[in-house]
């Protein structure tokens, strides 16, 4: 083992990942060689995951203000303003190299990070989401991470007592050798009990909180800063284990010692554990820090300095606190049968200086640790682009319908989330209103009570999209989840975002990584989303092969009435169905496209960023009217899939549904085709005029599409011609069964 | 044949569920316990007509390493009972 | 009237449970810390609420059943005090031998969480009068340790006592004889597996049967 | 001192995680197996100094009556390890 004190070199720093730039710089900054211990912290704090050097520069391109933003991105979570003096702190972030290596864990630990985010900022986490990229069904591997994966963010966010209310589960062959597993938690807090996370107030003291430090995920910075390579496997960090209990008490404990007055300023340890909540800190506040690592409460004996600095053991924090208060700070945590001790003082001069069994092991000055020179990486299209493109439209069109809806069906995407999503407690917290498996989650600010106000959350990204179109699956990505939101009543007012690419060295991937943000920034500019927080999780290639891009957007929604909430079910066999928005739509980059021709491709459209603003409009309106509707988002699958999801969704039965193309209209289109804005309504025939008058006031198409019956079959025509028919048990017992064979 | 698998996590992770019982049990006032770790065991009732001792070994070492254990971060232990 | 529910580490219905008993029944509510043994005679109502009590390490509810506030529910209880667990409450109190019976891995092995449709089984206690036996209930459940099992003559003679309060209608989990909800032989102790507390002023509303029951049943006592 | 304690299921209480392992290696073509029953191990680390090897023992029983194992539903077995 190496001394913590021993003077390293150019080839320790590259075994580090540091680059050989990288280590000239330091060398010049310092004026001398870092020793180990400080080269670990170089390693982490200029790592990929902690500096952002590839992504930072574009990610100033986002939108990230607006009238309801409290704290933008820089902090641990972004904050919206709800009304009546509250706020809602939310944010995602990826676990995926962790939850490929080991699956249950992995996402057991990226849940536990993402709410320790939320709570840092005095935020009581309300809801999760997380989001999921499997590899296809024929890896042999597939079946063990979705069950793992799934059981891991269910035993971890059950146990702490924070519902699970979506998702978004998404499998295909680009994740073979890395899945995705974003996680997203939001909480609501009042705003003169936000914290920050900001080391200031010179002799303030450090007090280190929660669980004790082991050896577990050292390095898991750098690691999730690499390629994956099927040689690499046995230089994997030590898994690091959640306790979903220790979170617990640590939550409580924490917003009742902020509660209570006891804390200044707070910041989780995550990636590069207690390194990077250090200099994060100190930097912030442009302050130093003088600590000793022995006070460092242990799980293992004989740590080194290298070690205690670079764990990623999990539930820990660290609190700025002012030295009178250290004593009932830690009687707090010590009610809650945790460990806190004072561990450092901040100093003034900008350094960082630390030190074991009385010698100096650390002697940094933040600023060079905490601010990593960015990467200037070139980046330019795809040269096979235009060929993905390229989709034989009238192979597509002579080939008999039936095949094509079974090959829409059988989408291993077309599926019923329940065995999964029944995993996890989605009502714990007792704010869940109605169904969760829906465009969007609602839940209640049980808070507030001087006026109704609900929340309402979604994910998405449609990474075939992405892939096809970076900037226009960006755009989309916001798109549709603001729709998801719109369809279910609430108004869209902010997002987080996971950036989910491969490796930004190679120019292609950062030229998705930039269309992608742009994309992103767009459709936030014009939708009035600002982004407040965010993630970005780069090298997801295995054998250097990249995912497709994964921009994946968690959006929040704001509720102000308490009128009854739409579903996308049918809740009678009496109902007339429209279909509002572009009655044919584009089959490039559909799903149909992709199963038909056993390859992602075609040329996604534009989405017009003005209809979906329209739209949302018309959503709203729409609920003002106080009619009874059904309504779901049209998106991959086209109108086949959404409005078999509304019967199959029902709760009458038998649930029959006739849809009528017009005549003269392309089937394809307007059963496959995927745009956006669409939104599928069903009502009451006799409110027909009403709805339709609204459409046209926001200059939206409209067109009636058929009813709902009590035939028990679904039938598809083109004017009286009948195209296609089915039994809706049947397609429904399919649908619904068909994620089983993952979790028995 | 029986056989007994026990499956620790190894001993460099972490085991939440050890060290909260062993605090438990300190509280209910056993005092002399100093640590505790939590795995789970495996108890397999096996058919191993015309199979020989070396090879019924075999295939439950198999078992583990496929099924039973995690070697990413779990060990294990092997007993075979009778014959 | 005035109503007390316990926090042990890892509980995570108490919030609900408080919420519920105060915003929607109006009652005073304290909390009680698993830590602080107390007398706990001026409760009309004790409620154990769900969660994941020490994690739900080694086994649901046992860490917790040695808690010292379970001392006092234990006396309370003794002196025909109404005590009510939820969830992980309800294994609390078969930890503690309050009930009869144990909760054990779902038969699916996995965890739960829906609305189910419930049968009341029997009326004649706090619990349930002021519902009909046969009546249907829809409350969520959320666990993966809900099985419940007791002895086949343990059972018969619960059964005969009317201590058998609600059964699933489609049993979720393999309970012994569908059994969603029992209580003890003076009926004033009652476990059950469903939230009430998550369906009185949201989703089915269901849940108020139950405390209607608890609110009817205590007035008569005055 | 090790102590060693295996927790089962009584025969009488169905386990579905034995079952569910037991299908599993079935099918991964494990046919031998007839039957798998899962249970815990609790391995215990005490301080048995100037403590006899009999209270000890005894020590570890009480921890089990008292918290390890639930009578109701569990049988357990005891190994003491070294001293
Ligand atoms: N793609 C993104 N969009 C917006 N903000 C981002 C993005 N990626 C990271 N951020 C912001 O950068 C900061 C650092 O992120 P991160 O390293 O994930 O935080 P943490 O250390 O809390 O895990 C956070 O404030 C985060 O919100
Ligand atoms: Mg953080």
């Amino acid at each position: 083992m190496i001394k913590d004190t021993t003077i390293s070199s150019p080839e320790l720093a590259k075994q580090l990942g540091i680059s050989a730039d990288e280590y000239n710089f330091i060398c010049n900054k310092l004026e001398r060689r870092p020793n180990y211990a400080e080269l670990g912290i170089f390693s982490a704090m200029y790592s990929e995951h902690c500096s952002y050097k590839s992504s930072k520069p574009h990610l100033r391109k986002f939108p990230t203000t607006g009238k309801r933003v409290l704290q933008g991105p820089g902090e641990n979570a972004g904050i919206l303003d709800i009304g009546e003096g509250w706020g809602v702190a939310f944010k995602m972030e990826s676990h995926n190299h962790p939850s490929f290596i080991e699956p249950y864990q992995g996402a057991a630990t990226g849940v536990g990070g993402i709410l320790r985010d939320v709570f840092t900022m005095g935020a009581r986490p309300i809801a999760s989401m997380n989001s999921l990229c499997f590899g296809d069904e024929t890896q042999p591997r597939t079946p063990a991470i979705v069950k793992g994966v799934v059981k891991g963010i269910g035993d971890y966010g059950n146990c702490v007592g924070v519902p699970t209310v979506a998702g978004q589960t998404f499998f295909h062959p680009c994740y073979n050798g890395n899945p995705l597993v974003n996680a997203f938690t939001a909480g609501i807090v009042k705003h003169e009990k936000i914290f920050r996370a900001s080391a200031s107030g010179i002799g303030n003291v450090l007090v280190y909180a929660g669980a004790k430090t082991g050896r577990d995920g050292v390095h898991g910075a750098t690691m999730a800063s690499q390629e994956f390579s099927t040689e690499k496997e046995l230089e994997r960090p030590t898994v690091q284990v959640g306790d979903p209990f220790t979170e617990k008490l640590l939550l409580e404990a924490t917003l009742e010692a902020m509660n209570a007055g006891l804390v200044l300023s707070i910041q989780d340890m995550g990636a590069a554990g207690i390194t990077s909540s250090s200099f994060e800190m100190a930097d912030r506040a442009g302050t130093g820090l003088e600590m000793v690592l022995d006070k460092i409460p242990v799980r293992e004996k004989n740590l080194s300095a290298y070690e205690l600095l670079l764990s990623e053991s999990q539930e820990r924090m660290l609190i700025v606190t002012s030295p009178d208060l250290v004593d009932a700070l830690i009687g707090v945590f010590e009610k809650w049968d945790l460990h806190a001790v004072a561990v450092g003082t901040i100093t003034d001069g900008k350094r960082v200086r630390m030190t074991l069994h009385g010698e100096q092991v650390v002697d940094l000055p933040v600023e060079l640790v905490a601010d990593p020179p960015m990467a200037d990486r070139p980046y330019s299209p795809p040269a096979d682009l235009k060929q993905a493109w390229f989709m034989d439209r009238n192979k597509l069109h002579i080939a008999p319908l039936e095949s094509k809806i079974q090959a829409v069906l059988l989408d291993l995407n077309f599926a019923d989330a329940r065995p999964l999503a029944e995993q996890y407690d989605s009502m714990v917290g007792n704010r869940t209103q109605g169904e969760t498996f829906d465009d969007a989650a609602v839940l209640r600010v049980r808070e507030i009570e001087s006026k109704p106000v609900r929340l309402a959350f979604t994910v998405d990204c449609n990474p075939r999209l992405c892939k096809l179109a970076p900037r226009e699956g960006g755009r989309r990505a916001v798109a549709e989840a603001a729709m998801n939101l719109a369809v279910r009543g609430a108004e869209p007012i902010g997002i987080t975002d996971c950036l989910n690419f491969g490796n930004p060295e190679n120019p292609e991937v950062m030229w998705q990584l930039v269309e992608g943000v742009e994309g992103i920034a767009e459709a936030c500019t014009a939708l009035h989303t600002p982004v407040v927080s965010g993630n970005v999780s780069l090298y997801n290639d295995t054998d250097g092969k990249a995912i497709y891009p994964t921009p994946m957007i968690g959006m929040v929604g704001l509720i102000e009435d308490s009128l009854p909430l739409p579903f996308s079910r049918f809740y009678s066999t009496e109902l007339e169905l429209a279909l509002v928005g572009s009655l044919e739509a584009a089959l490039g980059g559909s799903v149909l496209a992709s199963r038909w021709f056993k390859r992602d491709c075609g040329q996604p459209v534009d989405t017009d960023l003005n209809i979906v603003t329209r739209a949302i409009k018309f959503c709203k309106d729409l609920r003002k009217t106080r009619l009874t509707y059904a309504a779901h988002d049209v998106s991959d699958g086209g109108v086949l899939t959404a409005s078999l999801e509304m019967a199959f969704r029902a709760n009458v039965q038998p649930m029959g549904l006739k849809l009528v193309i017009p005549t003269g209209k392309d089937v394809d289109e307007v059963l496959f085709g995927e745009a956006l804005p669409r939104v599928l309504i069903a009502y009451e025939p006799g409110n027909r005029g009403e709805i339709e008058n609204l459409a046209s006031r926001h200059a939206l198409p409209f067109t009636v599409l058929g009813n709902t019956n009590d035939s028990g079959k679904v039938q598809f025509h083109q004017g009286s011609a009948l195209l296609w028919q089915g039994d809706t048990a049947e397609l429904k017992a399919r649908w619904s069964s068909k994620w089983e064979v993952f979790f028995n | 044949m029986k056989a007994l698998v026990e499956i620790f996590y190894k001993d460099s992770v972490f085991d939440p569920q050890g060290n909260t019982i062993c605090q438990s049990l300190q509280r209910l006032g056993f005092r002399r316990v100093k640590d505790v770790r939590i795995g789970k065991v495996v108890q397999l009732e096996l058919d191993t007509d015309g199979q020989s001792a070396a090879d019924a070994k075999k295939d439950v070492e198999n078992m583990c390493e496929k099924l039973l254990a995690n070697p990413v971060i779990e060990s294990y232990t092997l007993q075979i009972e009778g014959k | 009237m005035k109503a007390a529910v316990i926090t042990f580490p890892g509980s995570n219905c108490d919030d609900d449970t408080v919420f519920t008993l105060q915003q929607t029944l109006e009652l005073e509510v304290d909390r009680l810390w698993h830590k602080d043994a107390k007398d706990l005679g001026e409760y009309q109502l004790v409620v154990v609420p769900g969660g994941f009590s020490y994690g739900d390490y080694l086994r649901c509810g046992a860490v917790a059943s040695h808690s010292p506030i379970m001392g006092s529910v234990k006396e309370f209880a003794a002196n025909g005090g109404l005590t009510l667990g939820i969830c992980n409450g309800f294994q609390v109190l078969c930890e503690s031998g309050l009930l009869p019976g144990a909760l054990v891995r779902n038969l699916g092995t996995n965890f739960i969480c829906r609305d189910v449709s419930l049968r009341v089984a029997s009326t004649d206690n706090p619990w349930t009068n002021q519902l009909k036996e046969g009546d249907e209930l829809v409350l969520p459940i959320a666990h993966s340790e809900g099985r419940y099992i007791v002895e086949e003559s343990v059972y018969s003679a619960m059964k005969e006592k009317g201590q058998i309060v609600l059964s699933y209608a489609a049993n979720p989990n393999g309970s012994l004889f569908d059994i969603a909800g029992v209580c003890n032989e003076a009926k004033n102790v009652f476990g059950l597996m469903p939230h009430p507390e998550r369906a009185s002023d949201l989703r089915t509303r269901h849940g108020m049967g139950i405390w209607q029951s608890f609110l009817n049943w205590s007035a008569e006592q005055k």
